[in-house]
Formats: C-alpha cells, structure tokens, sequence
C-alpha cells in the first residue's frame, strides 16, 4: 500500500537529500561528507548548497580528484569512528572505486570474522537524457547490486530519498545510495517531521490488479504515467518500488506479480546482466505457477549512451514503450 | 600542424610564417569557442561545454611541435586541442550539435571528439582518462617503429588521478614518445587546485623520472619552443617527458558557469583578461618583431571569422542522425 | 550436438591458452602479452612459461603492479595499430580496471562514430576453492556482461579455450576472457590442427531430454558429474555451455528449455545480479510457455569467500547440489 | 609496542629494555614463520603464505614507537606486522589453519589477520589496498582527536598502484597522521623492483609534500629511530612522513615458491643471510654493548620457542568453524 504521507510541505529531491544529510550530521558529530566540490560550490548539481556554512569545510569537504583514494580513506575513517559520506559527482566515476568498494568496504567486516565495520555511504547519481554522453550518463549500480557485504538504494521520490538516506547514514554496512541526476529539481511531499524508512521494503506506489509494473529511481514515474495512460484503456496497473534493491524485498514483489500475472520490470541500468535481470528472474522463479505472461524487462537499450538528443532519447524506456508492452502482455485485453 | 616546408625559406622566413599560422591558429580557437557558447546560450547546442579561451597558446605552440601523424589525447575542455591539431571546424561543430555530420557522427559530442585523420585520439570526459590511452599510444609508436610522438593533454585536476601516475612509470621505465602536458589553469571545476594538489608537481614527475619544465602557458612561442625540445627528444628515443603550462580559464568551468564570484574572485579573471590574454600578448610581439601589422591582423580575423561563420551555419542546417543509427557502431 | 574432436592429443587448459597465444603472436607480430610477472616467471599459474624465451620481453612483458594503468596502455596502443592481451592474475583485480575498460576501452569505437577501435582481450582468472580468501577468490565476469561494447568469454575446457583465445584475439573489440584457476591442469583434446571457435555460439556438452544445465567454466565438470549421477536414476540431463556470455547464444540455451521445460543455470559467480540471473531471464521469457517449473539458479553462495576450507567448500555449488536441484525439478521423477 | 613504562628508571635502562624487547619480538617472528613454512610443508595449512623472515628488524622497529592504540595497516606478507603490534601467535596460527579460534574466526585466513585490540586494521591481499584505509583512520585520529597514528606497511610493488599517491597527496593536503612504510625487499613477486619502479621513491614522496628518509631495514634501532621520529611528528600534528626501508626477504614470494634461480642468484640470498640477517645483527650489537650474552640469547630462545610450539598445538587441536558459519559476518 502507498505509504501515506501527510505532510503538504513540498520540496525537491535535492533538498530531501540535503535536509537528510544536515539532519544527521546535527544528530551525530561523527557523519562528514567529502567529494570533489562538495563545499562552497555545494556539488556540481548544488544538492548540498550552504552546508558548508553550517557544518564548516571539515565537516563538507572537497577533495581531490581522486575517486579512488578519497572512497579508500572513507573505508579507514568509518573503521576507526567515523560515518563518511562520499560523494561520487557522476555515477559513471564508479568504476574507479571498485577495488576500494568491492575488496574492501564490503569484505573487511566478514574478512575480520565481524570485528571491523564500515559504515559508510556513497553517494552517487544515476540517469541519462542530460545530453552528457556516454561517460556522464550511466548507470551502473547492478554492479554494486552484484557484491555481497553491500547495500544499494535507489529513491524514486524526495520522500523515500531523505528516509532512505538518514537509514543509510545509520546503517553499520557500506551502503551506496543512488540519485537521478535528473530529478533533483522533482518535487514531492516531505513531512517537516523527523522520519526513517527502513532499508529492504518496497513500496507500492500505485496499486493495481492487471499488471505489475516493478520499476526503480526516475523509472517509476514513467510507469506511473504509463499506469495513467492504461487506466484510460481500463487497464489497472501496479506499480512498485523495490527502493533498495539490496536488500531486495521479494516478497512484495512476489506477491504483486501472483495477484496481477502480468509484470514488466523498468531500470534505467542496462537489462542485460542488470538489476532488471535479477528482478525478472526473482519474479519468474517466486510466481512461477501464476504468472500469464513473461515477465517483460524494459531497460536502457544495450548502448554506450550517445550525444545526441534523438540517439540518446531513443535508449531510454518512454511511458508510451511501457504503454505499448503492458497491452502486448495483456493480449490486447 | 607544421605543414610542408619548403627547403629553400630561410629560417627567419619559416619563423614568420609559424607565427603567424599560430596567431591564426590560437584566434581561430577563441573564435570557436565564442561560438560555442553563442550556440549555449542561444540553445541551439544540446548539454554543456567546457571553453578553452584564455589557454589557446598551450594547444597552439604544442601542436605546431607536431606532425600531422603524431598523436594527441585530449580532455573535457577539448575544442582547442582539436582545433590545434587541424580539425575542420565544420565537422566540429556539426558533432557539438549532435549532427550526423559531425566527427563522431553525433554519439560522442563536445567531450569526445576524435578524428584519427589527424592524429586525435579522442576527447576524454574522465579527468585523467586519457593517460592510459596516451601512453599505449606512444607504446604501439615505439613497437611500430613509425617515429609518432603522442601529447597527452589534461587539466591540473587531473593530477588527483592515480593512473596518471602509473602510466608515467611505465613510459619512463619503457622510453616511451610521450609527452605529459599539464595545463594548470589553477582550478578543478569550482576548486583552487592549491587545495587539492600538495607537494610540487614537476617533482612528481621526477620522482617517476620524467624530465620536466614549467612553462608560460600565456605565451605561445615559449610553448612553441619547450614542446618542440621535448617531442623532439622523445622522438629520437630518448623517453617521454613532462610539461607544466601555467594558464588560466577566462570563463566558467563550462557554458553554465557563470556566477564565479564564490571561488574566483572578478578582479582575478580581470587581470588575467586583460594583461594576459595569449592572442593579445602575441599580437603585440608580433607588432614589435615587424612580423605583422593591424591590417594583417584584421585581414586574418576577417577569413577566422568567415570561415568559422561558415561552419556554424553547416553545423545549425545538419541534420540529426535517424533514430535508427542508435546501436550502429557499439562493435566493431 | 557437442562438437566433434577428433585428436587424441591431450592437453592441459594452461597450455591450451599458451598456445592459442603462441600460435596468435606467430601469426601476427602486433599481438603481444603484458601483465604482472608473465616473462621469466610465466605468471603466477606459470601458464605461459617460455613464452618469453620465444618472443623475447618486449611481446611477453612485465609490468609494474599497475593494472589500471596497463590496461590503459593497453588501450591506447589497441587504438593505434597492437593488439595487447593483458593478463590481470587474480579476476579479483578487474576493479582496479573498471574505469579502463568501462569508461575508455568499451566505448571508444561508439563515442567516436566508429572510427577508433580497440581490439584487446583481457586475461583474467574466476573460481574459488584455492584456499586464497574473499579477495583471491571472486568470479566477477557479470561486471563487464552489463557492459556494451565489451564482449565476455568463459571456456570450460581446454579445446574451447584455444578455439575461443584465437577468436577473442582476432576479434576488432575489448573481449575480456576468463580462465578458472582451478582448471589450468584440467586436460583435455585439443587437435594438433589450427582451429578457431566463433564468439556467441553455445555448446550441447551432453546431450539429454529431461532437464536442462547450463553451465559455464568449471561449474559445466559439476554439471557433467551430476548428470551422470542423474542417469544413474534414469533422469537425462542436457548440459550447455553458453562459451561466451557476451554474444549469448540464447536461442541454443531457449531450445534446450523447451526441449526439456526445466532448467539449472550455474555460474560461479554470485547468482544474485549476476550472470546467472541474465541467463535465467532469457530462458524464462524465452521458453516460458514451455517450462514446468521455474529456472533455478546454483551458484557461489552470497558471501565474500571464506578462507577456512569447509566453509569455502560451502560456497561452491556440488555435483550433488546438482543433482538434488534436478531431482527437486523433477518432481521425484 | 610501548609497555607501561617505570617512571624512575633510566634512561639507559629503558633503552636495554627496549632493545630486549625488540630482540624478543623479533626473534618471536622469525619462528613463528619457521612454523608457518613447517605447518605449509606437512600439509597443514590451506594455500599459501608469505614469510617475513628476513625483514623482522621493520615491523619490530616500528611497532616499538607505536602504543597500543595506534593503527596499523599490513599487507599479504603480514605476519611480522601482527606479532609486532602484539598480536597473540595461538590465535594467528589457528587463523592460518582456517579453525574458528583464529583472529578472523577461519574467514580471513594468513592474508587478512585483523585485531581491534591492537589497533591492526588487518592485513590485505590487494597490493596497496590499505594505502586509502590507512589514511583513512589517520583522518579519524585527527578529527577524534585521539591522538594516535596509523603506519601504513607496504612492499614496493605497491609503489604500482596510483591510489598510494592519491591519498599520500591528501594526507598532505590534511597534515594526517599517516607514515607511509614501504619495505622494499628489491622483489614484486618475481620480478626485481628495477623492472618496475622508475625515478627515485622518496622524490615521488617529496613531490607529493611527504618528508621522507631511507632506512637500513636490517637494522632495528635505525629504524625505531627513524620511526620514532616521524610518529612523534605525526602526532604532534605535523602531517605525514614517508619512510624507505630497505630490505630483503630470505625465501621465497611464498611458501611455495621453492625454485628461485630463474629471477634471483643464490648468491645473492646467501649473502644477505649471512651477513644482513637483522636478528644476527642486533644480537652482535647487544653483545658489544653487553646488553646480553648468549646465555640470555639462549633463555630468550627457550622462552620464545616453547610459546610458538604452544601456539601451534593450540591452532592444530583447535577445530573448524561448522558449516553453518559461512553466511553469518556478512553484514553487522
Ligand atoms: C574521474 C572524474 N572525476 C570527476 C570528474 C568531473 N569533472 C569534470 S572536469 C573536472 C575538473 C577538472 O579540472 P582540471 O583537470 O584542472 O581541468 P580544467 O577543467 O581546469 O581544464 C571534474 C572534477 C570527471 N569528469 N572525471
Ligand atoms: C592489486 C594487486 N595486484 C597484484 C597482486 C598479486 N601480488 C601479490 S603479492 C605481489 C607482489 C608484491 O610485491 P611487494 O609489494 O614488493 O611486496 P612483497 O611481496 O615483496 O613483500 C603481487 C603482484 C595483488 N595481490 N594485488
Ligand atoms: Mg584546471
Ligand atoms: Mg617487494
């Protein structure tokens, strides 16, 4: 069931994750942030504007250029007292951090039979359409999904992004939380209230009883849309956010897809070897004897992502390709 | 680009004539990136651009070091370098629009033109990404034996980057024909690189045995004359070697940077503009040397312009590339 | 229909690889080997011992512990007329790679309109059990499935390894070739006769009609094993090896699901986001109106890997595993 | 490791203690690497392992200007690192045999020993992986305030890796705690450190802002010295340091690594055995100095042996984890 939310404040996705992050540094001396122009220039997107002024530059700290070293020097801090939070300007930069995330962030509290612990966050963004080619425009947390020891969360909303960022904040596991490049400006309702959402539940945003529509970050608001333009055609469609997809909450999931029989799977990751591919994969084993259909993934085409705005908008799943695949699903019910 | 040198000139004669094709050459970069962000702010061009006007002097002087065969790598802030090692504006442009027409056919953009007719091996959107490419470059150069030198050109952020560091090993280690060009134009993005840069960078590079020399970024026969030294010496085997252009940035970090004042102050962009601005700077040495005069000057400017004209209008009137051509080229 | 080998000769999959790339730097003097330790001392599996006595140490060359920045020089010099194979010792080490063949390697033939191209292999090693812990003993190959631009090889035998190394070395594109470490003194057939194995092209390594294993790298001998111990039960089973996960022959795996309507995928990888996951995704929507009961998937178990030896043994699927798995599917047929 | 100190005793008295001790700590790794090599030869332990014999005089060296509480990071040849920081030999032996007694509970096994107790981060099989850790408790230390230091010990192999200099660069920047301590050994694997190491290491470490020293690794009071030095500079809130150890280590990469004439002279190992072994060394030293004599050498020996012998007893009654232990410590 959608969660309810009461509050009619209204504020971006950036702000939701600014006012986490200032939430809990205030709450615990021992949270930082550091990244490349994190400070005075409050990142290249200025999600984290003026916060220097609050918590001073050793508290937001810019960093070299060093992807690798800075995320490294997040493992040792949060070893030995620290909760950094890292910021990686563009998702694509990830591969940098690999070594440090994957042999050391997630294995040293299982390397160390459970004495070491590393908790800490990376931030990091996601999302194409910014007309930034291919370097600047992936996203590649099916990687991270991959790794045992880690957590990934993707927020869709500036709701589920401030509770799932102050929960990752707290978590005591390396947890890499990923943002849309372009929904920091998207709006949504935040309660002025403290809140937490725990990691591991997905949320339905939409119910629905003809089609599950399993969709993840700026993925969900096209399913969203699309779930409109099918009502019309009185089609009823379900649309669920996994929010972390690990913890991944297959129940939900499972159970949406029993009811409904029907189920397209949406990431804005390539779907080959991708999150999709797990979700679709989950869904087709747990609902096995009740779905109608193949589960049907609709991801980023299977290209780098290209420059131009006709190339590059035809890589990315529309309302009107879910639309589309949603009635083929359904047999043109 | 030197181009063919006719054996009879002088040397005083062929040094009129360098001068000149860089003074053309560095305007022709300024003139470009105007353009670019007349297109920016217009939106006739899809993203954000990264302009190279303060630092023509740096491409220039190091290109004219060149041979069309050699190689050059480049960075997000790539127009100048291209320009410098004789891309056609036209085409140039045409890929900043994202049109079929352009080098990369639309799929690479502003960061990451390419052009292996003149040695280009590509723009690079990762600070420092091109290290790698650079250096196995100058690698397959020596394997080869075809005499090419390879330029690596990045920002001083880059220096932040690790590989950077172990691919200046291995060409030393190797001899490798490559040269390491920095361009400290004193900041990474919105971030004074005396923040994010300890110690002393021509150190690091001996440190790693590279051979080094700082040089005035601003001025393009000082550039001229140290690359040329050091490719020189590269191409006769005797390994790669770093340079260390100081320069500067004379606007935002790209097309949409334009409230600076929080990092940089505008008394600072002002001095720089105004007392050294690289074309500036050489015209009047130019004008001192009796090399040229303003009616050269204006001659050049008017055939810069018109050929850069030219090429805005290709650009603008190119079509886009067909949906279709979206998964043409993911392999080979 | 497993492929006919008609040599006697027997071979180990250690030399299998050293002459595929023997043979390839005879034929083509760009071809040259780099990595750590692979001259005098022939790698650290000494898998291409000698091979410096014959092309000297300028085509079989020692690096410094640089494999992000060989990679890169790999690249670079694949650009402009070599053609590099790296050698990354331990596949754990890929992350210190990531950014190289994601960022630079994968994308460079796209991102210039097609011009530029980088024709690389990368030799790295998957597999656990060697006793050598959570960071020697990773199987990470789903990472660069996910990519475009990037081709993957997994050979489970000696004959395949030969066949596909030529292949991926004549091939125009970044191919990343995996070897189980495991499996270098596994040997094998392999004719005395120049041959090559397309990419993208599965092998039946047993024909049956009751169940479907897909298998790649060593887990293709536990599928063998269990489907022996199968027969003994009367329950014939199809072993396929996907050979290269990147071209994927789906329609040999698809016709062996409908074939059979039930199938075991199994990877060393983590099956979570992994290959496996891709592979089970296909065949659900590819066979789904044929199947009898979900995909199921065995694979190295969700942890960083143990060093002690009977938890690493827990980690690794068996041919019992296997062959409970198969009965499980079948119902107790 | 620093033991409470008596506040009346002299000077010179402390110093004969010390030096007891690090002849103790010493001569406590080099059998507890016998023991290994014994333990790999009977077929004992699981995989391989990477002796430290040779290089006892670094570890002991330092560990001795450490406390307690203060980190270090180690590397795949990390033993010498955990007993000098005062880890206890029954619980590294049975980690080495897998058995659930061990530091790691049988998870890390030889390459991953860690221990909160000691202030040891844990050892780490990718070469130069704690380089980033390392600095990063020193960055704790600091902002806590804790005061204490973090040693960073590497071979100089990972001198390849570029993330060593993007984050000595930031220590730097940061003035962190941090000493960067590379044991060269003149070998990566098999391949003699010439072959891979190109400039000159503490010029890197000069162009990165590190003040650096070469030490004799062979010598534990120089480099106790030297260490003891840079700490307390550390900790005084100075920044980092880098220190140069050089050294040799007597076997193999590994323990299995048996034939090594293909990438190293005989006669190169048997020199330095017989005339660099630090343990020799020192114990001439204390000689001289009449510190002890060998019937002191000879009571240290009994004392040292039978609590190796005790600790491999321990370690190979000990049992193994159930199976069931496997997917617990994946998350805390
Ligand atoms: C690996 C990586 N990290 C971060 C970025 C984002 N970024 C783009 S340009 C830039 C600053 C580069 O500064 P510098 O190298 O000095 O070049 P300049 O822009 O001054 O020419 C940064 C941080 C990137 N592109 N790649
Ligand atoms: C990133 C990485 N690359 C390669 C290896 C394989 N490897 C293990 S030890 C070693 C040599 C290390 O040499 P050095 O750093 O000098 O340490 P030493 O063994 O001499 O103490 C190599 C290449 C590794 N563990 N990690
Ligand atoms: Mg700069
Ligand atoms: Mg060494």
């Amino acid at each position: 069931m959608p969660e309810t939310i009461t509050a009619t404040r209204e504020i971006t996705l950036g702000e939701a994750v600014r006012e986490a992050l200032a939430e809990e540094m205030r709450r615990d001396s021992r949270v930082f942030v550091m990244g490349e122009d994190v400070a005075q220039a409050g990142t290249a997107f200025k999600v984290l504007s003026g916060m220097v002024d609050e918590f001073g530059s050793d508290r937001v700290l810019d960093t070299p250029i060093s992807e690798a070293g800075f995320t490294g020097i997040a493992v040792g801090a949060a070893m030995t007292g620290m909760r950094p939070v890292v910021d990686i300007m563009f998702g694509d930069f990830v591969g940098l951090t690999m070594d440090q995330m994957v042999n050391q962030a997630a294995k040293v509290h299982y390397m160390s039979g459970g004495k070491w612990k590393v908790p800490m966050v990376m931030r990091a963004t996601l999302g194409a359409t910014r007309r930034s080619a291919a370097q600047h425009s992936q996203s590649l947390h099916a990687w991270f999904c991959h790794i045992p020891g880690l957590k990934v969360v993707l927020p869709s909303t500036p709701y589920d992004a401030k509770g799932l960022l102050k929960s990752a904040i707290r978590d005591e596991n390396p947890v890499v939380f990923y943002e849309d490049k372009m929904m920091f400006r998207f709006k949504g309702p935040v309660p002025a209230e403290e809140y937490t959402i725990p990691l591991g539940v997905a949320d339905i945003k939409r119910e629905g009883s003809d089609i599950t529509i399993v969709a993840t970050s700026s993925m969900v608001h096209v399913a969203l849309s699309a779930a409109k333009l099918l009502e019309e055609e009185d089609i009823s469609a379900e649309v669920i956010d996994p929010r972390t997809l690990w913890p991944l909450d297959e129940k939900t999931l499972i159970d949406s897809a029993k009811k409904t029989s029907r189920v397209i799977v949406m990431d804005e990751g390539y779907g080959r070897y991708g999150a999709a591919a797990e979700i679709a994969a989950v869904i087709a084993e747990g609902a096995f004897f009740d779905l109608e259909a193949p589960v049907k993934r609709l991801c980023a085409m299977h290209v780098p992502i290209p420059f131009s705005p006709p190339l590059e908008d035809a890589t990315v799943p529309t309302e009107k390709t879910v639309f589309e695949a949603a009635r083929a699903l359904l047999g043109g019910k | 680009m030197t181009t063919a040198i006719h054996p009879t000139k002088t040397e005083s004669a062929l040094e009129a004539e360098r001068c000149l094709r860089m003074y053309r050459r560095m305007l022709m970069i300024r003139l470009f990136e105007e353009n670019v962000n007349d297109l920016y702010t217009r939106a006739l061009m899809p993203g954000l651009a990264h302009l190279y006007i303060g630092e023509e002097a740096i491409a220039v002087g190091v290109c004219e070091a060149l041979t069309q065969d050699d190689y050059i790598t480049s960075t997000h802030r790539g127009h100048g370098h291209c320009v410098a090692k004789g891309a056609a504006l036209d085409r140039m442009f045409a890929e900043l629009l994202g049109k079929e027409a352009g080098y990369c056919k639309g799929k690479g953009g502003s960061m990451h033109i390419a052009d292996p007719d003149t040695g280009n091996l590509g723009a690079n959107a990762i600070v420092g990404g091109s290290a790698g490419i650079a250096t196995g470059a100058a690698f397959a150069a020596k394997r080869l034996g075809n005499g090419r030198v390879c330029v690596c050109f990045f920002g001083e952020g880059a220096l932040g980057q690790g590989v950077l560091y172990e691919v200046m090993n291995m060409a030393a280690l190797w001899k490798l024909p490559v040269i390491y060009l920095c361009e400290n134009n004193m900041y990474n993005e919105y971030t004074h690189y005396s923040e994010t840069t300890a110690g002393d960078i021509l150190t690091r590079a001996a440190g790693f045995g590279l051979p080094g020399e700082a040089i005035d970024g601003q001025d393009v026969r000082a550039v001229y004359a140290a690359a040329k030294k050091f490719i020189d010496r590269a191409r006769a085997g005797e390994g790669p070697a770093f340079l260390l252009a100081n320069t500067y940035r004379f606007f935002g970090h790209h097309v949409g940077d334009v409230s600076r004042d929080y990092y940089r102050a505008k008394q600072e962009e002002q001095t720089w503009k105004s007392q050294r601005d690289p074309i500036q700077l050489f015209s009047t040495y130019l004008v001192a040397q009796n090399l040229a005069d303003q009616a050269r000057f204006d001659e050049i400017y008017a055939e810069v312009k018109a050929e850069v004209d030219r090429a805005v209008q290709f650009a603008v009137a190119a079509p886009y590339p067909s949906a279709d051509k979206v998964d043409q080229d993911v392999y080979a």
